[in-house]
């Protein structure tokens, strides 16, 4: 084998990763002279499916641990591990600041944005919603619901509305709310929810530093650039890094 | 006059031999597709909810937009066509803009031209008429995607009639109007059906612009391509099956205007 | 008196035209050299090619007038065309083309009744093809067909390139006496351009002679056959 | 001849009172787009690696597989254009389907068709070949969503054509491959050049299929409109300047090509 | 003993032929009203409609024979078309249009040289439009070249439809004298079909006149003079 094939690494990750991973693989790149990382980036179930039809995916970072846990059972991807965290906040127009300043404000607003049920955004969404109707009553959930004027298919594309000024508040992951002009509010302790990154490695790895970068992800410098993106990291992740 | 043997198997012989490769690229994909479905996934699709609401949206947007295309199409091709100002040199090049743009830019171009915090987005407002997430959205994003196709169509038709036709029309008393409907419009029709048919086809498929422009809400926004795309997010077996029915909803109007246009020419000629 | 007039210039690349015509109500055979210009002249008329200097009469009707700046729109100027590609629409049936008339641009008349189609269509003997399209006639049918749609115009003046060209030796006779006794009927003044000395006979036209883009003789036919220095000229009339 | 003023009067007319909505709406996103962006990120998208490696891999792929279409579409649309056969009536309108589904089933379909996994991806692995998640991956996505666009114009240029003029060819000694070449072709040109401009614009801008089938690797697989989608969600400027790149690169192609085919047209006429 | 001979059967709705022909090297000019057949029997001999138990020989060679089932290919026949439409390519300029041939079906032929062309051009009188495109040309232009690009051809047989129709009386002159001595020249045996006597005077050529379907009388022209009942032949032959 060549070394070329040896140091390649290829990662399929959750879209709303982007950044964070960027900045990781360069660390990495950097520590690691030997190794070359491959970004792919894409919607969790897109990704599961190409995993799926024979991509090659050395590792997979999931937003949801639903489609790693399907691939294990096709027996596609093995020894699954949380990495990340990602709380869902509530992103307001900017011009709304001042007036929306906490969760219950939002039934104010004209138009909100979500993720689509069908992405783990949404999937995330809609048990914030169940939550609030618990909470502040059935009536505020409809009011909520009745506001909502599109479901798009990801974070980026919920927050790309906000910033675009078509829609006065939206509900996505913290790492995308922060370091935008727009007003961030975290949703109250009760409805807290957050998406939980799985990682997954595949049955036959190609790469010989699968492991490295493994390591490298739970590593506390590591931690300490998922915390800069506002993605703390698991904290029982410890016990089940190598399982 | 009936066709020589010899030149239609030289055209079959290679028109096969070349274009059998192509004929499997392009038709495999949709064969992998048909069968990795069963029979009951697309029955599935087919009664679900969000089938019959997307299948709605996109039946009536697409109807709407290639109406417009050929109402408003129709004369400013025949005026491309027919021009040579240096005004109408510069437009015409850049019509093919939407065509070579990633559907998504140009749903954000829209945002940028036509949304609320818009560039002209305050002068429609302030006429009442907010464009944005809205069906009239979904049916702007497909007018855009779509009308290339039929404009490109449109003019290479136009400038390939005969002048000669039209001269003797007017000698008869007609006016440039009644020309073109009564000798240029029928003469073109081969070319105008085809690329209205294709424009069409495109504004039922019309996917990012839609997305970025109109939003993604079932009953509103959500045109079958949407729902197909929010499906694949979840159960890639349903979204192809949505797919298959999309298609075969194409063909089936297609096909059928087809029919009823090639019915008419035989009767006609 | 003349009825008539039409003077004109025009230059194009490698090929001038500098015409002074003007005629009675006695139809006009324009001869000349295949190239000498005759289609440009008709089409001049018509108001199809860009001239310069251009005054065109007909009666009391100007139709284009440079110094004064009127200039007739093609479809208003009610003057029948027979060209020589024959201008047949391919998508209407014979029925259909020889129908195919705006006639409102004169008060007076009315719409085309389908009798007076059948009518034509008999006179020049297409009557049998009536709902054939174009494409499946024979060259000389065609040439009927362009005649009958004409002949139905009743128009301020006809242009005719090269009418019986593809007619048979029968058809030709007959088109020939349809026309003579259509133009002395309706008394329309006529421009014929031809290459057939029977036409002219036929038709007691006057002649005119077509040469280096200029009108070098113009008279009636006697006055022709006392001056025949040109070889074109003698040839022409040797035809009879 | 020249044009007789008062048709291109009401054509100018017409054209324009009609025209005017679809080219507003056609222009004004495209226009939103150029003035919401500066020359500072234009010149940052054009400066950003990310750019050229994304160029060369859309140029290449996109010569690539206009190159094939020609060559695998000409005689293909010239036999369907002049069969009668029920085999060639059953395959054309199946032709439109990359045109009506979505991109992104179009590369599920290729998944499923040419993937490791797929239904003819074991013969295909056989020969050695895995085109999935490679630069053959885009190609072939190109290929499939732009060649309907090629064929469905060259189907209506071949039907149009004279069949008199092929006959005279044929007395004259040639052979029906000659007057493929020297008849049917040149005279069919403007069709066949707008038609294959239309199609390698589509292929410049496409996106849905290769995302699903090739993959979004910088520098193998990552074309501009893929490369833009990745900066949309990060940076919608810096994916606004890239788009206006892409775009100014298909104008300066597309119009480069026709200006070089009006001048032949000119001097061959 | 005849050089050619053609027999064949056509049906078309409203219209059918069963032809049978046959001739040495003289020319034989192809006379009948318009829409009788003619232009569709020579697309029959050149092979380009659809017939039934046809026989087709020239000199040697069969070109067609259903009963062996020989059916030679169009472009291996090797005859010379100059059809009523004239059949110039539009993109190609007149020097172009005329050296447009493929000798290589007869072994012994060459490459068309320029020299030739032009040679031909000046004969037949277009010299000075070498680079203009057909659309460009008059009508009487456009059909010389036609002609022009049929003589260079040196074909087996020559089928000519009206070769002088759209020509003006000098050139129709002209190009019947070229006709004549090239046809002359070269032996080969020519049909054609006509409306104009003097085409037939001429060339010297037999006469066939088609009528309903058929050919009701073949032969020379002084065997025609005598036999005049029919008005169509006895107006034909009036022409001289
Ligand atoms: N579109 C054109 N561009 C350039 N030259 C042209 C064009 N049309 C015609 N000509 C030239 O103008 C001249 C006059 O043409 P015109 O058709 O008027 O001749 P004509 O007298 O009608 O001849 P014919 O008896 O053969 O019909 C010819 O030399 C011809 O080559
Ligand atoms: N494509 C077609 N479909 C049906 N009928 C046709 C078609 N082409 C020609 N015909 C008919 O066949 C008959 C013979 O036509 P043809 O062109 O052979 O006549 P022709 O003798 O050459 O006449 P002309 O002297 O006018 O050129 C005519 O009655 C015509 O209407
Ligand atoms: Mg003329
Ligand atoms: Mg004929």
């Amino acid at each position: 084998e060549s070394p070329r094939t040896k140091s390649q690494l290829t990662v399929f990750a959750a879209s709303s990763l982007t950044d964070v991973l960027q900045v990781l693989k360069e660390e990495f790149e950097k520590n690691n002279p030997q190794a070359e990382v491959r970004l792919i980036f894409g919607g969790s179930q897109i990704l599961r499916f190409q995993i799926e039809q024979g991509a090659a995916a050395d590792l997979f970072i999931s937003a949801h641990p639903e489609h790693v846990r399907s691939l294990m059972d096709q027996r596609l991807m093995k020894s699954p591990e949380p990495v990340a965290e990602n709380p869902l906040v509530v992103m307001v127009a900017p011009q709304l600041v001042n007036q929306i300043t906490q969760f219950e404000n939002i039934v104010e607003v004209q138009s909100i944005v979500v993720g689509d049920e069908n992405v783990p955004l949404g999937t995330y969404t809609e048990e914030v919603l169940d939550k609030a109707a618990e909470v502040f009553g059935q009536s505020f959930s409809d009011q909520l619901r009745s506001s909502i004027v599109s479901k798009e298919s990801n974070s980026r594309l919920v927050r790309s509305k906000i910033l675009l000024g078509e829609a006065d508040a939206a509900i996505v992951y913290e790492s995308d709310a922060i370091l935008t002009e727009a007003g961030v509010i975290r949703l109250p302790e009760v409805l807290a929810t957050k998406a939980r990154y799985t990682l997954a490695e595949s049955v036959e790895p190609r790469s010989l530093v699968v492991n490295d970068f493994r390591k490298f992800l739970s590593s506390e410098r590591a931690r300490r650039v998922f915390t800069e993106f506002a993605m703390p990291v698991v904290s029982e992740k410890q016990g089940s890094a190598d399982e | 006059m009936s066709k020589s043997g010899a030149t239609s198997d030289f055209s079959r012989i290679w028109g096969l031999v070349a274009g059998i490769p192509l004929l499997l690229i392009l038709l495999l994909p949709g064969l992998a597709l048909v069968i990795s479905v069963g029979g009951a996934q697309v029955w599935a699709a087919f009664s679900n909810p969000v089938f019959a609401e997307a299948l709605a949206v996109s039946l009536s947007s697409s109807l709407i937009s290639i109406l417009m295309i050929l109402i408003a199409g129709t004369p400013l091709a025949w005026w491309l066509a027919r021009s040579s100002s240096r005004f109408s040199r510069f437009i015409e090049p850049l019509l093919d803009l939407p065509v070579v743009m990633p559907p998504a830019v140009i749903g954000i171009g829209l945002l940028l031209a036509f949304g609320r915090n818009g560039i002209f987005g305050q002068f429609f407002d302030s006429l009442g008429w907010t464009p944005a997430f809205s069906f009239s959205a979904v049916v702007i994003a497909q007018v855009v995607i779509a009308a290339p196709f039929y404009l490109r169509a449109a003019i290479v038709s136009f400038r390939n009639q005969d002048q000669d036709l039209e001269d003797v029309a007017r000698t008869l008393g007609h006016s440039p109007s009644q020309i073109f409907f009564k000798i240029v419009l029928p003469l073109s029709r081969p070319g105008l059906v085809a690329g209205g048919l294709l424009s069409w086809g495109r504004a039922l498929g019309e996917f990012g612009a839609t997305l970025l422009f109109a939003g993604n809400m079932p009953g509103v926004t959500q045109t079958l391509p949407l729902a197909i795309f929010s499906e694949l997010e979840k159960e890639v077996h349903l979204a192809i099956a949505l797919s298959l029915l999309l298609f075969a909803l194409a063909v089936i109007l297609l096909g059928f205007m087809r029919r009823f246009e090639n019915l008419k020419e035989r009767v006609g000629r | 008196m003349s009825t008539w007039h039409i003077r004109f210039r025009l230059t194009r690349a490698l090929f001038s035209l500098d015409i002074d015509l003007s005629g009675g109500e006695r139809p006009l055979a324009l001869i000349g050299a295949n190239g000498s210009g005759k289609t440009t002249i008709l089409k001049s008329v018509l108001g199809l090619e860009k001239v310069q200097d251009c005054t065109i009469r007909i009666g009391d009707r100007v139709l284009h007038d440079s110094e004064s700046g009127i200039e007739v729109a093609v479809e208003d100027r009610n003057l029948a065309y027979l060209p020589q590609g024959l201008g047949l629409f391919p998508h209407m049936s014979v029925k259909e083309n020889i129908g195919f008339m705006n006639r409102s641009v004169e008060a007076t008349s009315t719409d085309v009744h389908e009798d007076e189609i059948f009518q034509i269509m008999k006179q020049v003997g297409v009557s049998q093809h009536a709902d054939k399209l174009p494409s499946q006639l024979s060259a000389g049918e065609r040439q009927k067909v362009a005649l009958a749609r004409l002949l139905l115009q009743k128009p301020g003046m006809v242009l005719l390139d090269e009418p019986t060209s593809a007619l048979d030796i029968l058809a030709r006779r007959e088109v020939r006496n349809i026309l003579a006794s259509h133009l002395a009927d309706f008394a329309i003044p006529t421009v014929l351009v031809t290459h057939d000395f029977r036409d002219v006979k036929q038709l007691s036209a006057d002649l005119a002679y077509l040469h280096c883009g200029k009108i070098v003789q113009q008279g009636s036919l006697q006055e022709f056959e006392n001056a025949t220095e040109d070889v074109f000229l003698s040839e022409f009339l040797a035809q009879s």
